[in-house]
C-alpha cells in the first residue's frame, strides 16, 4: 500500500484550503504565500517522481478507503499508475512549479486565491492522470476545468479575459456534460464505474451500439480539451487572455491531458470491444492531420505572440493525436516523448513571451520588431526553444519526431512534417524579428490588431529595466531539460518508454492488475513493436525540419525583397477569420456538427 | 416505457443546445446550459432505476428489499449542488462582461473583442 | 422477493403513469425555459422546471436528489440569476 | 456565421447527434431494468459495513468519498473564481466608479410583513438544514442537501432586506474562512487515516451499535459535517457576492 498515491493529490488540496483559511496571515507576507505554493508544487514533483520510479516494473494500484475489489467487482475508487500516467503527472507538476516560480515577481499584486487555484489545478491534473475510475476521471476533469476558467479570468480589467474565459467555460462545460452522458450510458450497460471492470464488460459486448455511442460521448469532453478541430475554437481565445503563467499550463499539459484521456479511455475500456481497427485508426489519424494543418495555418498568420503560440499548440495537438491514433506502441512512444519535449519548450516560449510583456509592455510581433535586442538571455532562450519546437537535435522533440514518422503512413508523415516546419518557422520568425531585429522593419499597422495587442499591457507594469532571475531561470531550466531529455534518447530512453507504451496498451494486463491484483511485468504488445532507437534518419529529419523552419522564418521576414509577391487570397482569409469568430453560439454549433459527423463515421466504421 | 425516458433526455439536450445556439443574451445562454446539464441528471437516475424498487434507505424497510441504484443518486446529488456553483461562476463572468462592454449579446461582445 | 418489493413501493402501473406524466412535463418545461425570452419570466419558468425535475426524481425513488434539486434548482439558482439580472439591467435601461 | 446559417449548421448537426445518441440509448437494457452489479451490491453490503442506513450517503462519504473530495474542491474553486472575478468591481478602481455604484443608492424598503415572514422562516429553515447535515447516515439527508438548505435560510434573511443583519451573522471573511475549513476538514479527515497508516479516507472512528443513529457510522458523520460547512458557506458567499454587486452597500458608511 503506497500512501504517496493519495498524498500527491490531497496535499496540494489541503495546502490550498489552508492558505485560504489563513488568508489574513499572508496579507503583508506575500513571499510566504509564494514559498508555500512553490514548495508544495515541488514536493508533488518529488512524490510523483518516486511513484514513477516504483512503477517501472509494473503498474500499481491504490484503493481509496481500502475497498478492494472482490470477484472482479470494484466497489471503491482506485488510482492506477503506470510509467506513462505517472510521467505525465510529473510533467504537469514540474510546469506548475516553474509557473509558480515565474509568477513570484510577475504579478505585482496577487490574491491568495491565485495560489489556491493553481494548487487545485495541480491536484486536478494529478488525479486525472492517476485515477482508474471513469467518474473519478470526470470529477478531476471538471476540477481542472473550473480552476482553469477562474485562472483565465484572472485579470478582469482587460476586455479580453472575460470573452476568452466565457468561451472556454461554456464549450468545455458542454463537452463535459456529453462526457458525463457517455459515462451514464456505459454505467447503464455495465453497472460499473471502474475502468478495468468496464473494460472487462465491453470486451464481452464487442461492437454493441451502446459501447460505440458511449465511447464517442465520453470522448467529447476530452476532444474539446485537446483542442481537436472542430472543437478547438476556445483555445486561442483563452490563451490570448489568460495570464502567461497560466498559459504555460494550458499549452504545456492541459491540452495534452485531453489526449492522454482519450488514450486512457480507449485502451482501458474500449480497445477490446472496438478492436485495433484500421478504420478507427484512420479516423483518428485524419482528425489529427486536419487539426495540425488548421493550427499551423492560423498560427502562421498571427502576430499576437500568445495567440501565435496557442495556434501552434493546436497544430501539435493534432500531431499527437495522429501519433496516438496509429494505435501501435511506437506511435504512443513517439507521442509520449513528443508531449514531454513540446511541453518543456512551449512552456519556455510562453515564459519568454511573459518576460517580453513584463519588460516591453506588449505582445504584438510587429510593434516589438527589434525592440527585444536588450533582452539577450531571453532572446537566446526563445530562439533555442523555438528551434526545439522545430525538432532540432538534440532537443527531445526530434526523438519523438523520428518515432512518430516511423509509426505513421507516408502521406501523413509528409503533411505533419510540413506543419512542424510551418509552426517552427512562425515561432522563429517572431523570435528573430523581436529579439534580433532580423528582417525588414515594419511599415504600417493594421489598426484593429494593434489595438487588440496593445490591451495586453495590464499584467505587469511596463518598462522595467531588469528581468528578475525568478523569471528567466525557469525558462532557461525548462529549455535545458528538453535538451537533457533529448540526450537521454542516446542512452536507452526509447526502449524504456516503449515498454511503458506496450503496458499502457495492454488491456488484459490492465484489467488483471486492477481487478485481480496480478503483477505482470512483461506484457505482450498487441502489435509487433518496432524498436525505438535514435537513427540517422531521425537526426537528419530533425535537422531538415529545423533548417526548413529557419528558411521559412527568413523568407517571411524578408518577404518584401522577394522577386515575386505572395498575396493571401482575401476571400480565403475572410473565411478563415469567420471560423474563429469569437461568438460562442458559433462554437456550440460547430461542436454539435462535429460530434454528429464523428458519430456517424464511428458508427459506420466500427459496426 | 422502455426507451421513453431516454427520448426525453435527448430532447432536453437538443432543446438546450438549440437555445444556446440561437441565444442573443449571455444570461439566457447560461440558463440554457443549465437545461443541457439537467439532462444528465435525468439520464443518470433513469439508467439506475429499477421497476418497483424502493428508495435506497434501509431505515424502516428490511435489508433485502429490492431498491434502486444508490450510486447514480450519489453522483447526481453532488453534481446538482456543485454545478450550481459553477453556474454562479459563469454568471459572474457575465456580470463582468456587462460591466466592461455594456452588452450581453455574444455577437456584439465578439466584435468588441477586436 | 417481488412480494416484499411491491409491499414497499406503489403499484407499478400507477408509478408508470406518474413517471410518464412527469417526464412529459419536464420535457415541456425544458422547452419553455429555452423558448421564453423575457428575462424575469424565464427565471420563474426555470424555477418551476426545477420543481418539476425534483418531482420527477422523487418518482425515480431518489429523495436525496429531490432535496438537492428542490433547494438548488428552484430556489438558489433562480435567486442567483435574478440577482445577476438585477445587476445587469440597471445599465441596459 | 450569420444567425440563419448558424441555425442550419446546428439543426443538421443536432439531428445527427440526436440520432446517434438515441441509437446508443436504445442499446441500454431498458428503463427500469438496471442490470447492476455495483448498486445492488452496495445496497446489500452498505448497511452492515458502515452502519449507515442511507446508502446514498454511504456512497458519497465512504465508498466513493474520494470523488466527493474532488467535487468539494470544484465548489471551492468556483467560489474562489467568483471572488477573483468580481473583486475588481468592488474595491480597486475608486477613481472611475461606474454610475450604478453611486453611493447614494440605497436598499429598497421592505414591507414589515415580508420582513416578519422571512425572519420567522429563517430560523426553522437553518435548523432543518442543520438536522439534515447531522443525519447523513440515516435518511435522505447529508452535508450537501443540508448545506444548501442552510444557505437558503440565509438567503431569506437577505431577501427580507435585513442586509446588515445578514452581514453581522455571515460576514464574507468569516464565510470564506468557514468554507476553507470545511474543504480542508474533509481532506484532513482523509489524511488523518493516512497518518494512522490506513488507506486514505478509511473510516477510523467507531461505527456505533445502532444502524442509522447519529453516533453511528464513524467518519461519515464527520465528513458530512465538513461538507455541510463548506456547502453552506459557499452558497452564502455566492449570494453575498452577487448581492454586493446589486446593492452596493460598500458606498455607504457603515
Amino acid at each position: 500500500m503506497d500512501q504517496l498515491f493519495a498524498l500527491a493529490v490531497t496535499v496540494p488540496l489541503a495546502v490550498a484550503a489552508a492558505i485560504s483559511a489563513l488568508r489574513p496571515l499572508f496579507d503583508q507576507r506575500r513571499w510566504l504565500l509564494d514559498l508555500a505554493a512553490i514548495v508544495t508544487a515541488a514536493s508533488v514533483v518529488v512524490m510523483l517522481a518516486m511513484i514513477m520510479a516504483r512503477v517501472t516494473g509494473g503498474d500499481q494500484v491504490y484503493w481509496f478507503a481500502g475497498f478492494r475489489p472482490a470477484r472482479g467487482i470494484a466497489i471503491g475508487i482506485d488510482f492506477e499508475a503506470g510509467s506513462l500516467s505517472a510521467g505525465l503527472a510529473t510533467l504537469g507538476a514540474v510546469l506548475v512549479t516553474a509557473a509558480m516560480t515565474f509568477s513570484w515577481r510577475y504579478f505585482e499584486r496577487v490574491a491568495t486565491y491565485y495560489h489556491a487555484l493553481m494548487l487545485i489545478f495541480l491536484a486536478g491534473m494529478t488525479g486525472f492522470c492517476l485515477t482508474g475510475d471513469i467518474f473519478d476521471l470526470f470529477v478531476w476533469f471538471e476540477l481542472m476545468g473550473v480552476a482553469a476558467y477562474a485562472l483565465t479570468a484572472y485579470r478582469p480589467e482587460e476586455r479580453g479575459p472575460l470573452q476568452g474565459a466565457l468561451n472556454f467555460a461554456i464549450t468545455n462545460s458542454i463537452g463535459a456534460y456529453l462526457s458525463l452522458s457517455g459515462i451514464a450510458l456505459v454505467y447503464g450497460g455495465s453497472g460499473a464505474l471502474n475502468m478495468a471492470q468496464i473494460g472487462a464488460w465491453t470486451t464481452r459486448h464487442p461492437g454493441s451500439r451502446l459501447v460505440v455511442v458511449a465511447f464517442l460521448l465520453i470522448l467529447a469532453g476530452l476532444l474539446v480539451k485537446a483542442a481537436i478541430v472542430p472543437f478547438h475554437f476556445w483555445l486561442a481565445d483563452a490563451h490570448a487572455v489568460a495570464p502567461t503563467p497560466v498559459c504555460v499550463l494550458f499549452s504545456g499539459v492541459m491540452v495534452e491531458l485531453g489526449l492522454y484521456g482519450i488514450a486512457r479511455v480507449y485502451w482501458s475500456m474500449f480497445s477490446g470491444a472496438l478492436g485495433h481497427q484500421y478504420g478507427l485508426s484512420r479516423l483518428l489519424l485524419v482528425l489529427g492531420v486536419v487539426t495540425a494543418v488548421v493550427g499551423a495555418a492560423y498560427s502562421f498568420r498571427e502576430r499576437h505572440l500568445k495567440r501565435l503560440l496557442a495556434f501552434s499548440t493546436i497544430s501539435h495537438s493534432g500531431i499527437f493525436l495522429a501519433a496516438i491514433g496509429v494505435l501501435n506502441p511506437l506511435g504512443l512512444t513517439g507521442a509520449a516523448v513528443y508531449v514531454a519535449g513540446h511541453a518543456l519548450v512551449k512552456a519556455a516560449l510562453f515564459l519568454c513571451t511573459g518576460i517580453v510583456l513584463h519588460r516591453l509592455g506588449t505582445v504584438d510581433e510587429v510593434r516589438l520588431h527589434g525592440r527585444g535586442r536588450r533582452l539577450r538571455v531571453t532572446g537566446l532562450v526563445y530562439v533555442v526553444a523555438g528551434l526545439g519546437l522545430a525538432d532540432l537535435p538534440p532537443v527531445a522533440t526530434f526523438l519523438a519526431e523520428g518515432w512518430t514518422d516511423a509509426a505513421m503512413p507516408g502521406w501523413a508523415v509528409v503533411i505533419l512534417l510540413g506543419c512542424a516546419v510551418l509552426t517552427g518557422g512562425t515561432v522563429l520568425r517572431a523570435g528573430l524579428g523581436v529579439f534580433y531585429g532580423v528582417g525588414d522593419p515594419p511599415t504600417r499597422q493594421a489598426p484593429r490588431q494593434a489595438q487588440e495587442t496593445a490591451e495586453e499591457t495590464g499584467e505587469t507594469d511596463t518598462g522595467r529595466q531588469i528581468t528578475p532571475l525568478t523569471m528567466i531561470i525557469p525558462a532557461a531550466a525548462l529549455t535545458c531539460a528538453a535538451i537533457a531529455v533529448g540526450c537521454l534518447g542516446f542512452t536507452g530512453l526509447g526502449p524504456a518508454v516503449e515498454a511503458a507504451a506496450v503496458r499502457f496498451q495492454d488491456q488484459g494486463t490492465y484489467i488483471a492488475t486492477v481487478l485481480h491484483s496480478a503483477r505482470i511485468s512483461h506484457p505482450v504488445a498487441p502489435f509487433p513493436a518496432s524498436p525505438a532507437d535514435v537513427t540517422a534518419v531521425s537526426v537528419a529529419t530533425g535537422l531538415a525540419v529545423a533548417a526548413g523552419s529557419a528558411t521559412i522564418a527568413l523568407l517571411t521576414l524578408y518577404r518584401r525583397r522577394l522577386p515575386l509577391r505572395i498575396r493571401p487570397w482575401p476571400r480565403a482569409v475572410a473565411i478563415l477569420e469567420g471560423f474563429q469568430s469569437g461568438v460562442i453560439n458559433d462554437y456550440v454549433a460547430w461542436l454539435v456538427l462535429g460530434m454528429a459527423c464523428l458519430g456517424g463515421l464511428i458508427a459506420l466504421i466500427v459496426r | 416505457m422502455q426507451i421513453f425516458p431516454f427520448i426525453v433526455v435527448v430532447w432536453i439536450v437538443g432543446i438546450g443546445l438549440y437555445g444556446m445556439v440561437t441565444s442573443r443574451h449571455l444570461v439566457h445562454q447560461i440558463i440554457c446550459l443549465i437545461v443541457v446539464q439537467s439532462s444528465t441528471y435525468v439520464l443518470l437516475l433513469g439508467v439506475g432505476y429499477v421497476t418497483g424498487g424502493a428508495a435506497p434507505y434501509f431505515f424502516d424497510i428490511p435489508l433485502h428489499t429490492r431498491a434502486v441504484d444508490p450510486v447514480v443518486q450519489a453522483l447526481a446529488l453532488t453534481d446538482v449542488v456543485v454545478e450550481a456553483a459553477v453556474t454562479a461562476l459563469l454568471l459572474s463572468f457575465a456580470i463582468q462582461a456587462h460591466k466592461r462592454f455594456g452588452t450581453l449579446d455574444p455577437q456584439e461582445l465578439a466584435s468588441l473583442r477586436g | 422477493m417481488m412480494a416484499t418489493a411491491t409491499a414497499f413501493a406503489p403499484a407499478t402501473g400507477l408509478m408508470d403513469a406518474l413517471q410518464v406524466t412527469l417526464l412529459l412535463l419536464v420535457a415541456a418545461g425544458a422547452t419553455a425555459v429555452v423558448l421564453v425570452r423575457e428575462r424575469v419570466t424565464q427565471v420563474l419558468v426555470l424555477s418551476a422546471y426545477g420543481l418539476l425535475l425534483a418531482l420527477l426524481f422523487l418518482a425515480f425513488q431518489a429523495p436525496d436528489v429531490t432535496l438537492s434539486e428542490l433547494t438548488v434548482g428552484s430556489v438558489l439558482l433562480p435567486a442567483v440569476i435574478l440577482l445577476t439580472l438585477a445587476k445587469v439591467r440597471k445599465r441596459e435601461e | 456565421m450569420t444567425p440563419p446559417v448558424r441555425r442550419w449548421v446546428f439543426l443538421v448537426g443536432a439531428a445527427g447527434l440526436a440520432a446517434f445518441y438515441l441509437f446508443g440509448l436504445s442499446g441500454l437494457p431498458g428503463f427500469g431494468h438496471y442490470p447492476g452489479p455495483y448498486g445492488f451490491i452496495l445496497n446489500r453490503v452498505a448497511v452492515p459495513q458502515t452502519n449507515a442506513t442511507g446508502v446514498v450517503s454511504a456512497v458519497n462519504f465512504e465508498y466513493r468519498g474520494f470523488d466527493t473530495v474532488g467535487e468539494e474542491f470544484i465548489l471551492f474553486a468556483a467560489v474562489a473564481g467568483m471572488a477573483v472575478v468580481l473583486r475588481h468591481l468592488r474595491g480597486e478602481h475608486e477613481g472611475r466608479q461606474p454610475l450604478d455604484e453611486a453611493s447614494d443608492r440605497d436598499l429598497p424598503p421592505t414591507s414589515d410583513a415580508a420582513r416578519m415572514v422571512a425572519l420567522l422562516f429563517t430560523g426553522p429553515i437553518v435548523l432543518i438544514g442543520w438536522w439534515l447535515v447531522s443525519h447523513a447516515q440515516a435518511s435522505p439527508s447529508g452535508g450537501f442537501q443540508g448545506g444548501v438548505v442552510i444557505a437558503t435560510g440565509f438567503v431569506l434573511l437577505y431577501l427580507s432586506g435585513e442586509f446588515r443583519v445578514f452581514h453581522r451573522l455571515g460576514p464574507a471573511d468569516v464565510a470564506a474562512a468557514v468554507e476553507a475549513v470545511g474543504a480542508g476538514g474533509f481532506v484532513g479527515t482523509g489524511l488523518a487515516a493516512v497518518a494512522m497508516n490506513l488507506p486514505y479516507l478509511k473510516n477510523f472512528l467507531p461505527l456505533g451499535t445502532v444502524p442509522g443513529a447519529v453516533s453511528s457510522s464513524g467518519t461519515i458523520a464527520l465528513i458530512s459535517f465538513f461538507v455541510g460547512l463548506e456547502v453552506a458557506a459557499a452558497f452564502i458567499l455566492v449570494v453575498g457576492e452577487l448581492l454586493k454587486q446589486t446593492l452596493l452597500v460598500r458606498g455607504k458608511k457603515r
